[in-house]
């Protein structure tokens, strides 16, 4: 056990998976000797050679489609998108491609790829460094969707999804990279060595796709929340004086429908929170889930609490980010109904 | 808008030659002769092979005769076997092309014409290498002995359909066979060929692998992608440009052929860059060849571009007659590879008139019994020739809980 | 007035906006001299010379990107993406670019666009030529999306996205480019000049985005539809026994929240069709916001009929599109509650 | 993996010649002299061009003598503007580069090193052209005299910051100016550039379009959908690409550098391509005067790489001593585009080291000054710059009811 950030523990699960299976290679735009912006990748190169960790042309399309390629061939490589915003070239690739390559060859081929990629706001990057598109991977039949809070979480999750057979969006918190940043600017930021998530195993072990982490439990509210949310979520929760109960959702897709259903049930009202836009962000899909699964259940409308529909402004980025007053004001709207 | 200004800029747009109702004129172009272009090391520098993207490496000549440096001497019984390959991709085709007619599938495309370019390719590599095609290359299945019983059955979607009912009638896969999934998407496996030959070469394995897109499908970003990443990490893969002269309706140059050959776009990124005549089963044999033994020593990838004419509709959806000479096909000068090969086995003293006749029945006989058989399986829309709930299946792995939802949604 | 399809509704829009305004000009693959591989742009290249209407290269994102470009300087173009499968290449230039040009700069720089592509299935397209990709636009902040369901809204419709200054997403149910198709195969194809909506006036009219149809006024049970699914929506009303009010959309962002809302409160009940696959569909969003603003006059959970989540398969794509029997179903449960 | 099999394919990574703790070694590359690249004329068709692919135009040698028949003949008076715009440039960068330090602002970026780059071309091209420039070229909205203020104010977001607070720091947008909104996404704007001169010649206008991305951008697929459309339909429009050597910490190779020249990029396409000394305003500016004429003659498009090297790192957010010899940018062998030009103006008599040092002072004052100004009205992070309902305006034309609603959601 060590303490490390989310991005030692990122570091250590492709470490740890590299050492396991030669078949694991990762790269990327400047994930080789320079080990990645975020420094994800580093010293991978210089540890496993660069024919296992190396940089990439700046043509996110050719590094799906390469990665597909050597999946197809029967590696398991990891690619690492510099941000989500920049998925965009390689979005075909994904969705018309690795997803539904099983499907139309009947199992004949089929793709292991993990595709990592930091998205998410809070650091003044303006809007193409900012960006949350989990649900344009949500709606593809085909893809898993995967979204750590914490570094123990994303060092077993990102083991598991290069484990699997099937091709998983592996969307990286970046606000939350080297600290459980919980959306008040005015403290101090903690680091994760004082958050007991980031006491990490040195070696092997995951945690499996499609399972939920109840954050905290509660009696008066759902919180359904993913990566950085979920810490925003609890600082909510914490001066909200309600008594939430807060799932971390970690799958998308398959989302762990069992304990939204058995949390919702218990409480009888639920707010969703993301930081991508709002129409048809995944806390629609969960909102609709809800409603369905749930629907005489509920006290209360369903409240989301989510980025606005508009691009991510670079200055104003802290009256976008949905901050803990914005999800206490709709803790509240639920419990009064 | 305002009135044209002197010197004022104006807008180009490229149209063909020749329009329905007009004569097709193939007069603008000039071929080198059969056997005139030196054939250089398959180690020469990149640089020391731009020039070849401007030619037209040829070995036939009319007549039948194997001409020049390219000239591959391979075994008249590997030409017999390609001849027979050819005769089948053809007659296969044809029924196929009418089976859609007679509403038995939704879709079929043929490769009438371009047969050379599949099947001299896919004798020329090793069995085991892989490869990337396009929908037009059902030839290289056909030489590789895939079953044609199991092609139609996926034609009709019957209850044999390998692709259990799930893919257009042309999208094959065969792993076994070395034969990617086919994508209705252009151009998508491009890059995914290099991954793949990246992989082979990352794991010291000695599989190259090629690829082919249409002429028209080099204008999409994941051709730039593939040459990208192949002259990058030097992947042993063969890029093949398959320039039949159209891409349904628009001309070649609309996908800028204009200017350049597309064997030009090697040039580029620094990849060797052969173009040959893709109606010339041995030209195309040799230069396959030569880039496969390239890609095997390490020395990276060639891109072939097959100049070559289609000499059908682009599908069954497709009416060409709308948009160019009806004869067009016929004008077109590099003849017809079937008629060709058959010359220069004659020529050889390896085939004859009969025998030819004989092969064309042989191979209209195996496509007509095939078919008979294909249909007593079934024919698209047969009901019950898919259960329903194999829909939800192989989505994924294992069956998340929502799919099976969905699937009891159907009753299933 | 003339009794026309969709597609030559489509083509007369096209053609007077192209006589009315030297600005506008179309293109696309197979668009010039052919008139395009639906028809829709036929005769135009004829009639307004080459540079108005001409093939483009196989490349929708420098198809997507050229139209940027053009609508910066000033001209209204309107492209084809031949299906709608064939967006993904275009997808970063919709999104990162057409989108946020006018955000991004102030007003100073505008796009004023017009994305035409066919979508939807039972053509026996396949996986790649069936699709319905509308929640991947409707996710993006400074898109439109509009979807018609017959040929005088298609033709209206088309012209105010022409005439729209920001980029306006404009997707053509395939399915009924030549008749009123409603899901029943085993009934004879009616053609489009048995439907009053083939009254499609010569000239120059439009219909203004944002505001939704009732297609069929009922009392019973609300159902949001647009495209080919508003006239499979009629069908099951037809033989549900139910008096069922149905909505096409027309617009689905900036969607007629008060229409719905309208419809909603009245019946107590809805039902949510559509072809796309089911998660993170549109018709999550439109659950999401018909429990928001309704949540007090439901009287039964909300119901999504829609395409499953899988790829399209070729030969059980009748298994595949929502028909009138699942519409009918989830109509009584609605009822049942 | 099995243990490696005798003649077993492997795979290449390219990788730089130096790393940190090495010595710079730029000892492979060879150039041309100054004056030896003979000057086609403007007409000259594209297939006789391909040379320039592999050469490189140099007109000032390091003496700062002009030579040969690309020396444009410019009038000193325009001379000392460009170096006046240069140094403005570098003078400005480094005390934005500063205040970024200082916490004033979130992020910038330098054009240290490649500052003529931007300026020759902007001087070369017409005032009213149309420039769609990446994010390293703010020395053309120098060169055209927008305001330095305006460019801090949006630097630090502050209350006059044109862009409202929306934008990255040096993402800036002024349409008067002829310069397109910069956007984060790597070489999206290339066929936008590409469109918009296709318009141009649509309208029958008068005026090109000129773009410019990094070397390492040209693998994206948009600078393939770029060239192919300005190709296809002869755009009246400039390509430059700034291969500066490095993309963040990836050096040229990984582009594919290894395997031949940027400018041959457009061998590939047809289109002119011109290798251009970027660190020789002379040179700079005369390809971008030879390609604006071809353009404006409606001869279409053409390619230019610029040939320099990044001096500073890629951002505020790079630490480039992590991936390259600290002294790799001294070690340049074509020198420093500023100091070349002040020995050309000085050899002509036209200018002197005391003036230089003038100038240079002056543009360190006017820095300095307009820097205060701007910080007077805010920096990054200053309370009440941007009305909080600015973030809901200017999604669309006007406010839907949704974006409504939640400006109320804001309280606003
Ligand atoms: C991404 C994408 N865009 C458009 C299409 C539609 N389409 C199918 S085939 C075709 C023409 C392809 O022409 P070419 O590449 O020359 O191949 P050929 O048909 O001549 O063999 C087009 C435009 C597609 N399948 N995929
Ligand atoms: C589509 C996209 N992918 C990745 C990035 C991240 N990124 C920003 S700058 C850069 C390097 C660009 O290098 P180059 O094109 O050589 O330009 P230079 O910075 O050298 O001027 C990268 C990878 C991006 N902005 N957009
Ligand atoms: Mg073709
Ligand atoms: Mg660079």
């Amino acid at each position: 056990m060590a303490a490390m950030t989310m991005i030692q523990a990122l570091n250590s699960a492709l470490d740890t998976m590299m050492e396991r299976d030669p078949k694991v290679l990762t790269f990327g735009e400047d994930v080789g000797y320079f080990g990645g912006v975020f420094k994800v990748t580093e010293h991978l190169q210089q540890k496993h050679g660069a024919k296992r960790c190396f940089d990439a042309p700046i043509n996110e399309c050719g590094i799906a489609a390469a990665a597909i390629g050597m999946a197809v061939y029967g590696l398991r490589p990891v690619i690492e998108i510099q941000f989500a915003d920049y998925m965009y070239p390689a979005y075909d690739q994904l969705v018309s491609e690795a997803a539904r390559i099983r499907y139309r060859s009947v199992n004949d081929y089929t793709v292991p790829l993990t595709v990592r990629m930091p998205y998410g706001g809070g650091i003044y990057g303006g809007q193409t460094h900012s960006q949350s598109p989990e649900a344009l991977f949500t709606h593809v039949a085909g893809l898993k969707t995967v979204i750590p809070s914490t570094p123990y979480d994303a060092k077993g999750l990102l083991i598991a999804a290069i484990e699997d057979d099937d091709p998983v969006i592996f969307m990286e918190p970046k606000r939350v990279y080297n600290g459980p940043f919980d959306g008040r600017r005015d403290r101090p930021v903690q680091p994760w060595s004082k958050h007991p998530a980031s006491d990490v195993p040195e070696g092997y072990y995951r945690i499996p796709l499609g399972k939920a982490n109840v954050a905290r439990a509660g009696q008066d509210v759902t919180v359904l929340a993913y990566g950085t949310m979920v810490h925003v979520a609890l600082a909510a929760a914490e001066v909200s004086g309600l008594d939430a109960e807060i799932i971390d959702l970690r799958t998308l897709v398959p989302v762990d429908i069992e304990a939204i259903t058995a949390s919702v049930a218990k409480t009888g009202r639920c707010v969703i929170v993301h930081e991508a836009t709002r129409t048809s962000g995944y806390g629609a899909e969960l909102s609709a889930l809800v409603q369905e699964h749930c629907f005489y259940h509920l006290e209360a409308p369903i409240q989301r609490v989510t980025g606005y529909d508009t691009p991510y402004p670079h200055a104003l980025e802290w009256e976008y980010f949905p901050t803990p007053p914005r999800i206490v004001k709709a803790m509240r709207r639920v419990m009064e109904g | 808008m305002s009135p044209r200004k002197p010197n004022a800029l104006d807008l180009h747009i490229p149209a063909p030659r020749a329009r329905p109702g007009d004569k097709p004129d193939f007069s603008g172009w000039t071929f080198p002769e059969p056997g005139d272009t030196p054939r250089p090391d398959v180690g020469a520098a990149a640089v020391e092979l731009r020039e070849y993207a401007y030619g037209l490496i040829r070995v036939l000549d009319m007549e039948g005769n194997a001409l020049g440096p390219w000239s591959p001497h391979i075994e008249p019984e590997t030409l017999r076997r390609g001849l027979k390959y050819m005769l089948l991709t053809r007659a296969f085709d044809d029924r196929m092309y009418r089976a859609q007619r007679q509403g038995k599938t939704s879709f079929y495309m043929q490769s009438f014409g371009e047969e050379a370019v599949s099947v001299a390719a896919a004798l020329a590599l090793n069995p085991d290498d892989m490869c990337f095609p396009s929908y037009r290359q059902q030839g290289i299945l056909i030489a590789r002995d895939y079953p044609l019983l199991t092609m139609m059955n996926q034609i009709y979607s019957n209850a044999r359909d390998p692709m259990r009912g799930r893919q257009l009638p042309v999208m094959y896969s065969s792993k076994k066979d070395g034969f990617f999934t086919i994508s209705g998407n252009l151009a998508t496996q491009v890059p995914q060929a290099v991954g793949w030959a990246m992989a082979s070469a990352y794991s010291g394995d000695l599989r190259i692998a090629s690829t082919w897109l249409g002429e028209g499908s080099t204008a999409e970003g994941d051709f730039h992608a593939a040459m990208t990443f192949a002259a990058v990490y030097k992947a042993p893969v063969i890029v093949n440009i398959v320039n039949n002269q159209w891409a349904i309706s628009s001309f070649q140059g609309i996908a800028g052929g204009e200017n350049t050959t597309f064997a030009a776009r090697g040039v580029g990124y620094g990849v060797p860059p052969l173009r040959v005549d893709g109606n010339d089963f041995l030209a195309v044999y040799a230069v396959t060849k030569w880039a496969a033994e390239r890609a095997r020593s390490n020395l990276g990838p060639t891109l072939i571009e097959h100049f070559t004419y289609r000499g059908g509709p682009h599908s069954t959806s497709d009416d060409p007659s709308r948009y160019r000479p009806a004869d067009e096909a016929r004008a077109w000068p590099l003849g017809d590879p079937i008629e060709r090969l058959k010359r220069h086995l004659i020529s050889l003293g390896e085939w004859s008139e009969d025998r030819h006749r004989e092969a064309q029945d042989a191979a209209l006989e195996t496509v007509r019994t095939t078919g008979r058989e294909a249909e007593k399986v079934g024919v698209l829309g047969a009901e019950g020739a898919h259960a329903r709930e194999s829909m939800f299946e192989d989505v994924y792995k294992e069956m998340p809980w929502h799919l099976r939802q969905q699937r009891e949604e159907e009753g299933v």
